[in-house]
């Protein structure tokens, strides 16, 4: 049965709408758990999308993925923001002009595509995408679905060189020094501690210790309650931003 | 309207009468045997949290530190909810909690706790008696609202009482330099798998535990509740007029103390069914269950894996497991046993089982192989008797630095590591945690 | 062939099944019986929290996720393989070989690292 | 392909999910008193589920001092409603589908893995400390199970070559895919107790954790909970019997029987894990599941593709 083009094309609508209401959301909540599911519920519209665009395999893989992928960015955006239940209020906007002149280029680059370029005047012939795909991953595609593959390899052993605080020898602290605070000052001048502090070691986590006395210091020197004001939250979205 | 037949008394409440009876066990000073009695009734499921039970069951004496924290467990039940204590009958314990607890059913040693669990439990969903109401006063925490100009709780991001409580704060973290936040959360006295009025305030950093202090809440004074039960386990050494003390009746009460012992420690780990059995045979072990408790050991190294999840858990070894001594010491291959010294218990061919590893396995695997071994004795002993100081007793000793054996044990493991070891060395905390050993500390095992 | 009308039928049957449970929540009682702050203290064996519980919570397990990140990707690729794997024959189970055991090779520098366990 | 009116599917999945939730609940108890070593309790068994329903429909629903409520509130139901829409996809016979398309088997895949994320705010959702743990553990457990999960469902399509579960029931004609791909259906079965966090692999609802997600649940909330989790068991049973059992194949009865057979069978195996097996360790289980589960899946599937070639 062929559905009803009137429904499609309703449902099209519907899902088009909700994917940018959602998109839109996970700038308006200040729960990182909720900014990250909006943001899923957008991919998961976007699924709906392409699933309506006679792409079944692709609308399921993606919806697939981005369950597993959204899981994993919500829970580092619980490690790693500040307040991330959004007990107190804030702003995950910042940089708002930037934003909006980004945001509007944009749209005008894609709404210009979508004027410009010759779209097909009926959907494409329907056939099997998904054999059609595994065929050319078969076929004159080999090479890179093989490519793939090490890319993939290389990032796994990345991840791992660069998150992981040990290894087969030990703990990645160990016998290592500190990289320096002040660029500056050069590893090897730096006085050999005893015991390397762990929490120094990690320049990453440094930038976020940073940033987290900044957004605590800003409330406790009560530099006015009004400190809330537009510079204020732009500050502490700003460190929002360098966090993720 | 659906609301209305759900009431007390409705339909669909005379159907629920029915259900099996979820129970959340307050266990105070001197349970006794009452949460094995609980576990081993199918008419009941004890439940883990407060807040998916409808009867509260309160067993032995809530010293004066306890009753608020028992007062937030009795209204973190959601009604209809409903309060059985069962109490020790020493001086007028009965009436003082009726005096203060005038909605709970009090019962004694001798009743059948279960089936008046049962009981209160249908009267309330029939609607005859009244679900009770909140013991403590409708108080919030902390003033908060309208402070920040969002009529947020504080200042900044993270500043402030937010709805009534601050947030978590920073620190290093032991094991691999991400400083995050830490959350010092007190657990306990009530938590089910926690020893008797034990309370620790646990800083976890995620799910790893950061830091852990022990708070003593058992300090005894005007405003205490019950009394303790006869524990079976400690009987032998309570009452002075029964010396010398008969070996068969004490080795029966300390199979009875590791099986319940054991009947908990399945249910921390999701079995409840075999818990239940384990419950119903620690109820009156009885030499034919020597096979029995062989077979159980059996199975539960093989077939329920219980072996291998508890492998390298919470390991307790040397100079640590010397300092707690018992069970722990034994399970970590130090024969300390005040039994060994005894020349009655050498004309039964005593020799102390011990383990070597002092890990979680090794400690309920010392469990059981005493209870057998203690069955076996009590099987033999006819009516030999032994003298006050080659008494062992069944429970775990606190060591006299309880705050530092647990911290020692605890810190750096995750959280379910670190309660599976707390529940499987289950220490017998007393008032001071564990200055000098008072004998009505023995009591509470 | 893309068969709308039976995702429809998926997409009525999510929707009406959530919208069952909300709506029996509903109906089932006055949404939170805790009317006293007591009452809506959180459990951890009777005494209140100090703290908030949100907070930066340390996942344990980041690298494993990491890990998942970029193990997530292959199956887009199998699924596809493994609808056309007769057709190709021994050719494809040579690709899928190669492919596996490239990506085998990830999980055993994992492994070797100590990089699965808690952090 | 035959297509159902939405209506006939909807209600034919509940129908088949609300027999399978009870089912499940009462295999449950059953086990549950012969391994407690009670008699002559089967006539309770029965009758339990309903009654344990009615409790949890009478007793007030709890909440906290400060939930993210509405996230809280949506958990049960789209947990519930994945488990429905994994159902409707599995088919009662040749002509019997809920939800029949083509890429059927990833369908299922998207629905289970979906399913993760409802789990995780109802333990975060509360604020407390107890089921926030919990959150974060069952996390790691479906980064842990998934991969082993898709790949055991991968392996049944090879020899199908397609994604239809139609094609991969009748695929199993001559030979069930248990027997062709022998690692497929245990991996399958630990994988899917993962996702209903069930028995052995119930990380997130321990009683370590004071019941974990559900520690601060109570009312019709846990029955929703409870009710999804077993639907859940009943959508993997489902799937398990139609991709590795050979779904309505069989001699003599009619296919729908078979498969009702079947599942029911998977079910109880599933369903009886929480009575014989102790719970595990979360970083065992990680452990575990990547260094040994999934090299066993990658084998499993150029096992599938030698067999079928």
């Amino acid at each position: 049965m062929t559905s009803s083009p009137l429904l499609v094309d309703i449902a099209f609508w519907f899902f088009g709408v909700m994917s940018v209401v959602t998109g839109w959301l996970v700038f308006r909540t200040d729960s990182m758990v909720r900014a990250s599911f909006f943001l899923l519920a957008s991919f998961l519209n976007v699924g709906v999308l392409l699933l309506l665009m006679r792409s079944e395999y692709l609308s399921l893989i993606l919806i697939l993925m981005m369950a597993g992928e959204m899981a994993i960015m919500a829970i580092f955006m619980l490690m790693f923001m500040m307040n991330p239940a959004g007990l107190n209020p804030m702003n995950m906007v910042h940089q708002h002009r930037a934003a909006v002149a980004g945001g509007i280029a944009a749209f005008v680059a894609l709404a210009g595509i979508g004027l410009v370029a010759r779209f097909p005047d009926r959907p494409a012939r329907p056939q099997p995408v998904t054999e059609a795909l595994g065929k050319e991953l078969l076929g004159d595609s080999m090479l890179v679905f093989e490519s793939a593959g090490t890319a993939l390899l290389a990032t796994m052993v990345a991840a791992i060189a660069l998150a992981s605080s040990r290894g087969r020898y030990g703990s990645a602290y160990e016998g290592s020094d500190a990289p320096p605070l002040d660029p500056d000052t050069r590893t090897a001048d730096a006085p050999a501690e005893p015991e390397p502090d762990e929490h120094e070691g990690h320049a990453g986590m440094e930038g976020m210790a940073g940033m987290d006395h900044g957004g605590d210091g800003g409330g406790d020197g009560g530099e006015g309650m009004a400190g809330m004001d537009h510079s204020g939250m732009d500050h502490r979205g700003m460190d929002h931003g360098r966090g993720s | 309207m659906v609301v209305s037949r759900g009431r007390p008394g409705g339909p669909l409440a005379r159907l629920a009468a029915g259900a099996e009876v979820p129970v959340f066990v307050a266990r105070g000073l001197g349970a006794g045997d009452t949460e094995a009695r609980l576990l081993g009734t199918s008419a009941v499921r004890v439940v883990a949290s407060p807040r998916q039970a409808t009867v509260l069951v309160v067993a032995g004496h809530v010293p004066p530190g306890m009753a608020e924290p028992l007062a937030r467990v009795h209204d973190q039940i959601p009604p209809p909810r409903v309060t059985v204590w069962r109490t020790g009958a020493g001086a007028g314990a009965l009436d003082a909690i009726r005096a203060a607890w005038p909605q709970a059913t009090v019962v004694g040693p001798g009743d059948d706790v279960a089936a008046t669990v049962v009981h209160a439990y249908r009267e309330v969903l029939l609607g005859r008696r009244p679900t009770e109401q909140p013991r403590l006063a409708d108080v919030e925490p902390a003033e908060w609202r309208g402070v920040g100009p969002y009529g947020q709780g504080g200042s900044g991001m993270t500043g402030g009482v937010p709805y009534g409580r601050p947030m978590a704060g920073r620190a290093d973290d032991l094991r691999d330099g991400l400083s995050l936040d830490v959350v010092r959360v007190r657990m306990g006295p009530f938590l089910p798998a926690f020893p008797t009025g034990l309370v620790l305030a646990v800083t976890f950093a995620g799910d790893v535990v950061h830091a852990v202090e022990v708070d003593d809440l058992l300090t005894p004074g005007d405003g205490g509740l019950g009394a303790p039960l006869p524990d079976d386990a400690a009987d032998s050494r309570g009452d002075p007029a029964a010396r010398p003390v008969r070996i068969d009746g004490l080795e029966r009460a300390r199979c009875r103390h590791h099986l319940r012992w054991l009947a908990r420690l399945l249910r921390l780990y999701g079995l409840e069914a075999l818990g239940r059995r384990v419950a119903l045979m620690a109820a009156a072990p009885v030499p034919e269950d020597i096979a029995h408790l062989r077979n159980l050991h059996r199975r539960l190294e093989r077939a329920w894996v219980l072996g291998r999840v508890t492998a390298g858990v919470g390991v307790v070894t040397g100079d640590a497991a010397a300092q707690w001594g018992g069970v722990t010491a034994r399970a970590a291959g130090l024969a300390v046993d005040a039994r060994s010294g005894s020349p009655a218990y050498q004309a039964l061919g005593f020799a102390p089982v011990t383990h070597e590893a002092g890990d979680g396995r090794d400690r309920w695997r010392q469990r059981l192989a005493e209870a057998t071994q203690a069955l076996e004795l009590a099987g033999r002993a006819g009516d030999a008797t032994v003298d006050d100081d080659h008494i062992e007793p069944a429970g775990q000793p606190a060591p006299a630095d309880l705050a530092g054996a647990l911290g020692t044990a605890l810190t750096g493991q995750e959280w379910g590591d670190a309660l599976a070891t707390v529940a499987s060395i289950d220490p017998v905390v007393h008032p001071g945690a564990g200055a000098d050993r008072p004998a009505r500390a023995e009591a509470a095992a | 062939m893309v068969a709308l009308a039976a995702f429809g039928a998926a997409f009525t049957l999510l929707v009406a099944t959530a919208a069952l449970v909300l709506l029996g929540r509903w109906l089932a009682g006055p949404p939170g019986w805790a009317a006293t702050a007591p009452e809506r203290v959180p459990f951890a064996g009777g005494l209140p929290p100090d703290v908030h519980a949100w907070n930066r919570f340390h996942a344990r397990y980041y690298v494993m996720a990491l890990l998942f990140l970029t193990f997530d990707m292959e199956m887009v690729y199998m699924f596809p393989w493994a609808v056309v794997f007769r057709q190709e024959g021994a050719v494809a189970i040579g690709e899928i070989f190669v492919f596996i055991s490239i990506l085998a090779l990830g999980i055993l520098y994992a492994w070797r690292e100590r990089s699965l366990g808690w952090s | 392909m035959s297509v159902t009116p939405a209506w006939a599917a909807v209600a034919g999945v509940a129908g088949a999910v609300g027999a399978g939730v009870y089912i499940a609940a009462v295999a449950d108890r059953a086990v549950g008193a012969t391994v407690a070593g009670e008699r002559g309790r089967a006539g309770r068994a029965l009758g339990g589920p309903f009654r344990a329903a009615a409790l949890w429909l009478v007793q007030g629903r709890a909440t906290t001092e400060r939930p993210d409520a509405r996230a809280w509130a949506l958990a049960p139901a789209l947990y519930l409603g994945l488990a429905a829409v994994a159902v409707s996809v599995v088919p009662l016979t040749r002509n019997v589908t809920a939800v029949d398309v083509d890429a059927g088997l990833v369908l299922f895949g998207a629905a289970q893995a979906l399913a993760v994320i409802p789990v995780f705010p109802n333990g975060w959702s509360s604020n407390s400390m107890l089921p926030l743990i919990g959150a974060f553990r069952f996390i790691a457990e479906a980064l842990s199970y998934e991969m082993p999960n898709l790949l055991a469902l991968l392996s049944v399509s090879v020899p199908a070559s397609s994604l239809a579960l139609g094609d991969i029931v009748t695929s199993q004609h001559h030979l069930w895919n248990v027997v062709r791909i022998p690692l497929g259906l245990p991996l399958f079965l630990f994988a899917g107790a993962g996702l209903a966090f069930w028995g052995p692999v119930d990380l997130p609802d321990g009683a370590d954790l004071g019941g974990g997600t559900q520690a601060e649940t109570s009312g019709a909330h846990l029955l929703a909970w409870t009710t999804g989790r077993l639907a859940m068991l009943f959508a993997i049973s489902a799937m398990g019997a139609a991709a590795f059992l050979g779904g309505w194949l069989g001699p003599v009865l009619p296919g729908a029987a078979w498969m009702i057979v079947k599942t029911v069978a998977l079910l109880v195996v599933l369903v009886s894990s929480r009575h014989l097996v102790a719970r595990v360790r979360p970083e065992r289980y990680v452990v575990i599941s990547w260094a040994v589960l999934i090299p066993l899946a990658l084998v499993n599937v150029i096992v599938a593709a030698a067999v079928s070639l």
